[in-house]
């Protein structure tokens, strides 16, 4: 079905294209996402934004006149195998790449697109990423410096925390993240009294806990996923440690409240707001489109950052006249104030993303969730 | 079939199969490679497995050690790539037989427990970024391609040929290795310990150098593969690629070298081509590694006894 | 006559029991040795603790008038000290062959990585000691056999195969543990005209038996032994004669032999 | 004093469900020197059938204790039976074979009830209801102890002695610990082995049903690959317990709960388990046989 109503825009974008559109080569978008594996629903959701894209453009007449062709590679969430999925969309000729959805995949396709020229644009946010400072580089998504940063200044100057802990998982995101909370809270000018790591999955969290405990902790900064910031939450509860639980936007989830039962309440998350909750009218357009087109609402805020890649490639297409990667990698680096699906934002010379929404939410008794700070956007 | 006749069929076989760019799409030229270190690693488990008869639950660490040796000498000293290849090795042994030589001793059951001990050490090691060279869980991204008479073996195609050409030379060890008398006191050890070491084998000697020599060949397995995904994490060192090791020489095999060449397709090969059932996957895996266990508990091509 | 191996004292406890106590003997170049006593008696762990399996808790072990206590098996081996066991340890997986090519490992010069790079001077060594292995075989009467698994033949033959696999090493010293047990009237009668063919060789024979015929025919000197402890010493006419060894073992010499 | 207090608390409820768990390992090794690596699965099982009758049952009425009662009954009915049936299917085909190939039949084994687990209820992490035991707790020297962890510790000591008492005061007992000992020997003694081996599958998963039962309720969350993880620090707590030794996977058990909880209370969370395999290894080195286990000379 997805491929009739593909098959029709293409027959259409020829149509109001012409004879010149026929004679010219498409434009190759490559899409490196996990469709398989543990983050099938994201890398799907990744998929579906930039067909989805790409058909609205090749309605409208393609880019310069020549049609966008989508080619997807699995990359299962895997280094391994984002490493072939790289090199396969290197050899199919894309001129950019969006996805990968997890830092560690798009971290080892990173070299290869790098070295062939290729612009990567993903929502990857591991500083990691940017440490070879490769000019193909392009993160769509807020990095974790910049939630560090919000974080760091709600628990210190909002709140007014004395002593916070600060707890992370050992995968790549979760390390990254709680470091630079971390530095950032000692920037801002508070007192970090622990860190320590949690093997995810390991569910017995009350040694480390009990530790924190004879601190005396305000609050304790969590930055992994919800199944063990659900669990953390409880099992303070049951020693009767009582600090602020915040947890990094990997807990936003539903199934944190469910696991920390009663206690989930007042704990406090870290996030920027789901899709539908966007102010932008050019998100709500998109979400209302994807909607339409695949029946569900897209995953997660990350399928509108690499949407916003994706736009933000298109636009650098046009405006530049051509595909040479020098000067859309140029045009890319130097645009300003760019209008995505998620916020004004622009890239510095390392391809990091500068401007971001992040807001803290409070998980209340329902397990619902209320904004505390900022005001709601847009209110 | 004798050996020398299937030796030659061994040959031929391997000399089609680097026609496989040739004849296939980049996805499988992709796959093959990934084999065929997957396979020179599994050909390292089965000398101390399969061969030594030693209980090694751990397997992953040396392919890792590999990897990281060349990731780290490679990003962070700036060694070209295929000078680093001699010190994974090394590196690689070393550990291999450091860490085996106390604990030799230690019946089989206990052995494996002590290396699945080693395999989770090692990845915390990794994670926690040790003097800050390791990359903690992220690992380390970056890794250059090897370059060859100033040629850059960039392509895939290339990395193919270089992967299948070291293990047409692990496969020549391995021939060579059934052949010496090395070999053959792995053998008599894997079959009685006491009777080999009263006809003179130094056992334990011996099961430290298969140890090693095993650990080695991963390590330089862990070469290829850090040049094949240019980076590497701990993740792909995990226990379970130690688990799946081990069943791949028990599968396939102890000691035949079709044996582990067919467990290594089984485990990383037929996953691809049944890539629209991924969840079914490992279910049947399951189900097949019982069945086969049960039908044919010596492999699906068990050593020929008569060597 | 010089003494090849001699016990100084030799002690070995497991647990609570004592399985060796104090024992002292000598076992001369060039002679057949029995050491005999009643189940249990300690004779096996007298092997062990010879060929290096047990270490002894107290005393000596002597070769060629050095110590050798407590070295370990490979390292008795080296200094050309063969055995048998009591329940036949062929390699299951191997060929009469492969077994018996085993017994020469020590002769083998090359190094291990000799052997991986399959170097030339490898490979020309390797045919010398199967061409050795292959005359040893014939020698035994094993030359028909040779390609087939060596726990596949019937026991009597198994049992050669062993004895051809300690033999190819051209031991100084062959430690034989219950020979006869398993073999037929007819194997066990052929079995007086082997061990002397091995004593013709040179090699001094040193062994545990049952079977009084073969003992008392075959042997120089016997060595009887019962709870760990000596408690005779001489040739087949003495031990036969001497009360100690009647009360003790040749009383119930009836038993042994309805025994298996 | 109160944070040594409470790391003893916490070690202890874990260490009370490792030793449930590490018993299953070390009865089957015991008889058939077999490391049954599929056991953490089962036991996981154990926990999600238990959690499918509290949701089932939670529909209208109260979460009573006759509810909970009933989901440990089904669980540890079920779980005995898989016990049995996983014996008849991956291991009495092997018992002759070389013991590798029941190693890897096991694994295969545990690979198809962990996969088999996320095909039924899927791969999300599912969470326990709230409110199945009452929310009390106790202060104890400057520590708390919960409803939940004493219900734990002390039904695994109950259960742990009951095994022991059965084991080494019954008839059937001492058939196991003879078969234990020498399976032939047992057999000319006119022992049904058989049924032995029988039992110890059906003894084995019956108590890793309960362990993993208690793992859901007092973490309030199953997820299917769990058993690999409680599967392994049992199987380490058998093996520190000397393996194949019953007291000692008890010991072993409640000694890996408090290791854990004191390496990663006073030392670093980060490196519990290096930590944990650390201390293992070196026991290893110097009792190669474990704590409790017999030295055994080989027979030559």
């Amino acid at each position: 079905m997805r491929k009739t109503y593909l098959g029709a825009a293409c027959a259409l974008g020829l149509l109001a294209g012409g004879m010149q559109a026929r004679a010219a080569a498409p434009i190759v978008i490559g899409v490196q996402a996990p469709i398989t594996g543990a983050y099938a629903e994201e890398g799907q959701g990744i998929e579906n934004a930039v067909k989805l894209l790409a058909a609205e453009q090749n309605a409208k007449g393609g880019l310069l006149g020549r049609q966008i062709e989508v080619k997807v590679c699995d990359d299962e969430g895997e280094a391994a195998q984002a490493a072939i999925c790289a090199r396969q969309l290197v050899s199919a000729h894309a001129i950019a790449v969006i996805g990968s959805y997890t830092s560690g995949a798009a971290l080892a396709a990173e070299p290869i697109y790098a070295r062939a020229n290729v612009i990567q644009t993903s929502d990857g946010t591991s500083d990691q990423l940017l440490a070879k400072g490769y000019k193909t580089w392009f993160g769509n998504a807020a990095p974790n410096s910049a939630e560090a940063e919000f974080t760091a200044k709600y628990l210190v100057s909002v709140r007014g925390f004395k002593r916070i802990a600060v707890l992370s998982d050992h995968s790549s995101f979760a390390t990254g993240l709680a470091q630079a909370v971390e530095q950032d809270l000692k920037a801002a000018g508070g007192n970090v009294v622990a860190t320590d790591y949690i093997n995810a999955g390991s569910q017995n969290f009350t040694p480390v806990l009990t530790r924190l405990k004879a601190l005396n902790p305000d609050a304790i900064y969590f930055s992994g996923y919800y199944s063990d910031g659900g669990l953390i939450r409880a099992q303070m509860q049951q020693l009767g440690l009582n600090a602020v639980f915040v947890g990094g936007d990997a807990n936003q989830n539903t199934a944190f409240a469910k696991i920390a039962g009663p206690a989930a309440a007042g704990s406090i998350i870290i996030n920027v707001p789901a899709p539908q909750d966007l102010p932008y009218p050019a998100a709500k357009e998109f979400v209302a489109s994807y909607q339409k087109q695949y029946g569900s609402l897209p995953p997660s805020v990350f399928t509108l950052t690499n949407a916003d890649g994706l736009r933000a490639v298109m636009q650098a297409v046009e405006k530049t006249g051509g595909t040479d990667p020098d000067r859309l990698e140029a045009y890319l680096h130097s645009l300003k104030d760019f209008q995505g699906l998620t916020g004004t934002f622009s890239w510095n010379e390392k391809g990091e993303r500068i401007g971001s929404p992040f807001v803290a939410f409070e998980v209340q008794g329902d397990g619902g969730y209320k904004i505390l700070y900022p005001a709601a956007p847009g209110s | 079939m004798s050996a020398t006749r299937m030796g030659l069929a061994g040959g031929l076989a391997w000399l089609l199969c680097l026609a496989i760019p040739a004849l296939a799409g980049s996805a499988w030229v992709a796959i093959f490679a990934t084999f065929a270190i997957y396979a020179i690693t599994a050909l390292s488990e089965d000398i101390i497995l399969g061969r030594a008869g030693i209980y090694d639950m751990g397997h992953a660490v040396y392919l890792g050690i590999g990897a990281y040796a060349t990731a780290i000498l490679n990003t962070a000293f700036g060694w070209p790539i295929l000078a680093t290849i001699p010190a994974a090795i090394l590196a690689a042994a070393l550990a291999g037989g450091l860490l085996s030589a106390p604990l030799i001793r230690l019946r089989g059951d206990y052995l494996l427990v002590a290396t699945i001990g080693f395999n989770a050490i090692f990845i915390l090691v990794m994670q926690n970024d040790p003097g800050g060279i390791t990359g903690g869980s992220d690992g380390i991204a970056g890794i250059d391609v090897p370059a060859l008479f100033g040629w850059q073996l960039a392509s895939q195609n290339a990395l193919f040929w270089l992967d299948w050409g070291v293990l047409g030379l692990a496969l020549l060890l391995m021939r060579n290795l059934d052949r010496c008398e090395f070999g053959r006191a792995l053998r008599y050890i894997k079959q009685d310990q006491l009777a080999a070491a009263t006809l003179g084998v130094d056992t334990r000697r011996v099961k430290t150098l298969a140890f090693a020599l095993g650990a080695g060949l991963a390590g330089l397995a862990g070469s290829l593969f850090a040049v094949q995904l240019s980076s590497v994490s701990p993740s792909s060192f995990v226990f379970t690629e130690s688990v799946t090791l081990f069943a791949i020489v028990i599968v396939g095999g102890p000691g035949s070298i079709p044996g582990v060449l067919l467990g290594a397709a089984l485990m990383f090969v037929v996953p691809e081509i049944f890539r629209d059932f991924a969840q079914y996957r490992y279910f049947v895996f399951g189900i097949a590694m019982i069945a086969v266990m049960v039908l044919r508990p010596q492999g699906l091509w068990p050593r020929r006894r008569a060597a | 006559m010089t003494r090849l191996l001699e016990l100084r004292g030799v002690s070995k406890s497991f647990g609570g029991l004592r399985a060796v106590d104090d024992l002292s003997f000598a076992v001369e170049e060039g002679h057949i040795v029995g050491l005999i006593g009643p189940n249990g008696a300690g004779k096996s762990t007298v092997f062990n603790l010879i060929t290096g399996v047990y270490r002894p808790d107290a005393g000596q072990v002597l070769w060629r008038g050095r110590e050798i206590t407590g070295a370990a098996p490979h390292a008795v081996a080296a200094l050309g000290i063969r055995r048998t066991f009591q329940t036949i340890r062929l390699f299951g997986e191997m060929t009469v062959f492969e077994n018996v090519r085993a017994g020469i490992h020590l002769r083998a010069r090359q190094r291990w990585w000799q052997g991986v790079l399959g170097l030339p001077a490898q490979r020309r060594e390797e045919e010398r000691l199967a061409a050795e292995t292959r005359a040893v075989l014939a020698r035994l009467g094993l030359a028909d056999v040779a390609d087939k698994p060596a726990t596949g033949l019937p026991y009597g033959l198994q049992r050669r195969v062993e004895l051809a696999r300690t033999l190819v090493a051209g031991p100084a010293l062959i430690i034989l543990d219950e020979p006869a047990a398993g073999l037929n009237e007819a194997e066990s009668a052929a079995l007086n005209e082997t061990i002397f063919g091995i004593r013709d060789q040179g090699i001094t024979v040193l062994l545990v038996e049952h079977d009084m015929n073969v003992v008392m025919n075959v042997t120089d000197h016997i060595v009887v032994i019962n709870f760990g402890r000596k408690i005779a010493e001489g040739n087949a006419g003495a031990i036969r004669a001497d009360p100690a060894v009647v009360e003790a073992y040749l009383g119930r010499a009836g038993d042994e032999e309805a025994a298996p | 004093m109160g944070t040594f207090i409470q790391q003893l608390i916490n070690g202890l409820t874990v260490g009370g469900v490792y030793a449930l768990i590490a018993l299953g390992y070390t009865m089957v090794y015991g008889v058939l020197r077999l490391i049954n690596f599929a056991h953490g699965d089962l036991c996981i099982l154990g926990a999600f059938i238990g959690l499918t009758v509290l949701t089932g049952g939670l529909g209208g009425g109260h979460p009573g204790a006759a509810l909970l009662a009933l989901a440990f009954i089904a669980a540890i009915i079920a779980i005995a039976i898989a016990g049995v049936l996983l014996e008849i299917i991956a291991y009495r085909p092997l018992r002759r074979a070389d013991r590798l190939a029941a190693v890897v039949s096991a694994l295969g084994a545990s690979m198809l009830i962990e996969n088999g687990i996320m095909l039924i209820w899927g791969p999300d992490v599912h969470v326990f209801p709230p409110d199945l035991l009452p929310k009390t707790s106790w202060r104890v020297a400057g520590a708390a102890i919960s409803f939940t962890q004493l219900m734990i510790i002390l039904i695994s000591c109950a259960l742990m002695a009951a095994l022991y008492g059965f084991v080494n005061h019954t008839r059937f007992g001492t058939a196991i610990r003879a078969a234990a000992i020498d399976q032939d020997a047992a057999r000319l003694m006119g022992i049904n082995v058989n049924r032995v081996i029988g039992s110890v599958f059906v003894i084995g998963p019956a108590l890793g049903a309960v362990g993993g039962l208690f793992i859901g309720v007092y973490y309030r969350e199953a997820y299917f690959t769990m058993g690999w993880t409680y599967g392994l620090s049992a199987f380490i707590a058998a093996i520190l317990g000397g393996i194949g030794n019953i007291p000692g996977a008890m010991l072993g058990g409640v000694l890996l709960g408090l290791f854990n909880a004191f390496a990663a209370g006073y030392v670093s969370s980060s490196w519990q388990d290096a930590i944990t395999f650390l201390l293992l290894i070196a026991i290893l080195i110097l009792r190669p046989t474990g704590l409790l286990g017999e030295r055994v000379a080989e027979k030559v």
